[in-house]
């Protein structure tokens, strides 16, 4: 049982690390800025999850257990929704998509 | 390796503080050398703290029923806390000033305030 | 098995950074604080049972907490921004 | 422990990057955003050092008010530096002088983490030893902030209320040339009105920071926390609210006036204790005598100027923010 536990939470860590780290590369690989808080946003509502529940069940039932919860509800409430309200800003403030652009280079820190 | 990691941690000390002190110097805009002064101040911060760390401790938060545990330095921690609700007052309070010079000279400029100024 | 994910969203924080410093517009660095904000709150509780005391979670549910009103500010700003410009421009 | 060791090394530099990254750019936005991130990276730091009541208040301070207070003054003022930097190879050639004399001065520190280092021998063995006996209470950094240096930390919020006082005179007067700009809230009541998913989101929030908060600043005596932290977090919530209803709605929910009494009455409080303390026939400041039992007493006198700490901390940051806000509407 705990065998089983330890092996479980290993597998949920290391995954939920993976996703984390896919989000690092995307968002310094990604050719514009969509495509960037595309990667940012998509992987962030996968990897914590995963390594909060892997921490979960490590710590058993307990206070730290309660605050990992909070922590993830949080966490799953906010990180979208402050994807939406940054794309949003971005987008009605005219910041061109890749199609739009071209192949020219946006405007540094103009817009 | 211990020894350089050691080290590493109070040469970061001179670099922070020296590059809030080169925006303080350098930058004219007066913004600009708030933050510098905000840099300068959590260098401080990190080299108390650092000195606070004691080799395999842990925070000075005591665990209770468990005896003989090596606890870390309390009373720098007590200091720095303080001293970062301290700094964010001022630093408001630096913001303020400046907010008032942009009002009246309309700019934050050191040197167009010092040619508008003079009245 | 903590260090693994250590790692991994130390790691993150690097290439977030440096994201944050190449831009190339604001939206960009933005994108890269909140994202770090986020990787924040993944290695303060990581470390926390790391270093074996769970009572130090705090932390990490301040940030999950408090991040967003720094965002909520900056949206603001934008906002407010877009109004701002035309007006008075800059000087 | 070794790994850990490597990660802070390796935070470390990051923050080094930041800092000099921060000092470079020429727009002051990019700047301030810089020092969001060597706020988060510093707070880490501060909890890899064993430091969680110090992480928790630079967490607190620097996710919300301080991104507030610098976004809301650099929305009065330019976004982008125009001069080029003055006496540049005068500032590089100081900075390379005195980091290479400080970087030599540093190796004649005690060994990182030595436990024979002066810092750990004078006062904190008595600290971590007696404080179980005297308070009964397991968070040395409160007891030591509330009790032992309970002076110290009385002057620190007088300066804080001090600080206060100052940005509402600065700013408390009227422009003498009107300008066209708004501040970073705009005027009326929208606030983020048309955004409504994080309106919406951002609504759910606020009891649970308030909540939060409150936790902070009632368990610090057993866990990270106090007055200081608290303070903080409730301040970011009130400004939470002010961000999404707009500033008018947070000021008809806690008028000037109550913030004014907030602010001073914090300090009052803190104070009063020590009266109290004196009236009692103790020294200024000496919890020990407000109950039968020394220990209760203690415990007392904590409870009420870490209540009074937050208080003025709260009155303070959030009279700030106000300031700042009401900037250009007169």
């Amino acid at each position: 049982m705990e065998l089983a536990l330890d092996i479980a939470s290993w597998v949920l860590m290391s995954v939920g690390g993976l996703f984390v780290f896919i989000g690092g590369l995307g968002v310094l690989r990604m050719p514009d800025l969509f495509t960037r808080m595309h990667a940012a946003s998509v992987t962030d509502s996968m990897g914590p999850p995963l390594i909060l529940i892997g921490i979960m069940l490590q710590s058993g039932l307990s206070l730290a257990t309660f605050k990992l919860v909070a922590i993830l509800v949080f966490l799953m409430l906010t990180s979208p929704t402050a994807s939406n309200a940054l794309a949003s800003a971005a987008l009605l403030a005219g910041t061109k998509t890749l199609d739009e652009a071209g192949d020219d280079a946006d405007a540094e820190d103009a817009s | 390796m211990m020894e350089f990691l050691g080290l590493y941690h109070y040469l970061v000390f001179p670099l922070l503080l020296m590059s809030g002190i080169y925006a303080v110097i350098a930058k004219r805009n007066l913004f600009k050398k708030l933050i510098g002064l905000a840099l300068m101040q959590s260098a401080v911060f990190l080299l108390y703290i650092t000195m606070a760390k004691v080799e395999g401790g842990t925070g000075p938060i005591l665990k209770p029923g468990e005896e003989d545990v090596l606890y870390s330095n309390p009373l720098p921690e007590v200091l720095i806390l303080t001293a970062i609700v301290v700094g964010i007052s001022t630093a408001a309070l630096g913001l303020g000033i400046i907010v008032r010079i942009k009002e009246e000279f309309g700019t934050v400029e050191e040197d167009l305030v010092r040619e508008l100024g003079g009245r | 098995m903590y260090f693994v994910v250590s790692i991994a969203v130390i790691v993150t924080m690097g290439l977030a950074l440096v994201r944050a410093l190449l831009g190339p517009t604001l939206y960009d660095r933005v994108l890269a604080v909140n994202m770090f904000g986020t990787k924040t709150v993944l290695l303060t509780a990581v470390i926390a049972f790391l270093y074996d005391r769970p009572d130090f979670l705090d932390l990490a549910l301040a940030y999950a907490l408090i991040n967003f009103t720094g965002v909520l500010a900056v949206l603001e700003f934008f906002r407010n921004r877009a109004s701002r410009q035309p007006a008075g421009g800059e000087g | 422990m070794f790994m850990t060791e490597i990660f802070s090394a390796f935070l470390l530099t990051l923050l080094v990057v930041t800092a000099l990254a921060a000092v470079k750019t020429r727009n002051l936005f990019v700047s301030v955003m810089l020092t969001g991130i060597y706020s988060l990276l510093i707070a880490i730091n501060f909890f890899l050092l064993d430091a969680a009541d110090v992480a928790l208040t630079e967490a607190a301070v620097g996710a919300g008010v301080a991104t507030v207070f610098f976004l809301g003054a650099l929305a009065l003022t330019a976004e982008q530096e125009r001069s080029p930097s003055a006496y540049r190879p005068v500032a590089i050639g100081i900075f390379i002088a005195v980091t290479l004399v400080l970087g030599y001065a540093t190796l004649g520190m005690p060994s990182y983490g030595d436990p024979d280092a002066p810092v750990h021998v004078h006062v904190a063995p008595f600290y971590l030893e007696k404080t179980p006996e005297f308070m009964d209470i397991p968070n040395i950094v409160t007891a030591v902030l509330g009790s032992y240096r309970g002076y110290d930390t009385l002057g620190e919020v007088f300066v804080v209320f001090t600080a206060g006082i100052g940005v509402m005179f600065i700013l408390g007067v009227r422009p003498s040339r009107k300008s066209e700009r708004t501040g970073m809230i705009a005027s009326g009541e929208n606030g983020l009105r048309h955004y409504l998913i994080p309106r919406v989101v951002g609504r759910l929030f606020i009891p649970f920071i308030l909540l939060f908060g409150l936790y902070v600043q009632f368990h610090g005596e057993y866990s990270p926390g106090g007055g200081f932290q608290a303070g903080a977090i409730i301040a970011s919530s009130i400004i939470l609210y002010a961000l999404l209803e707009g500033e008018e709605r947070a000021l008809r929910l806690i008028p000037r006036k109550v913030l004014n009494g907030l602010t001073a009455g914090g300090a009052l409080l803190y104070g009063a204790v020590g009266v109290a303390g004196m009236l009692a026939g103790g020294n200024f400041l000496d919890y020990s005598v407000l109950a039968d039992d020394p220990v209760k007493g203690q415990q007392m006198g904590l409870l009420v100027i870490e209540a009074g700490v937050g208080i003025t901390v709260t009155g303070v940051l959030l009279t700030i923010f106000h300031a700042f806000a009401a900037r250009e509407r007169f």
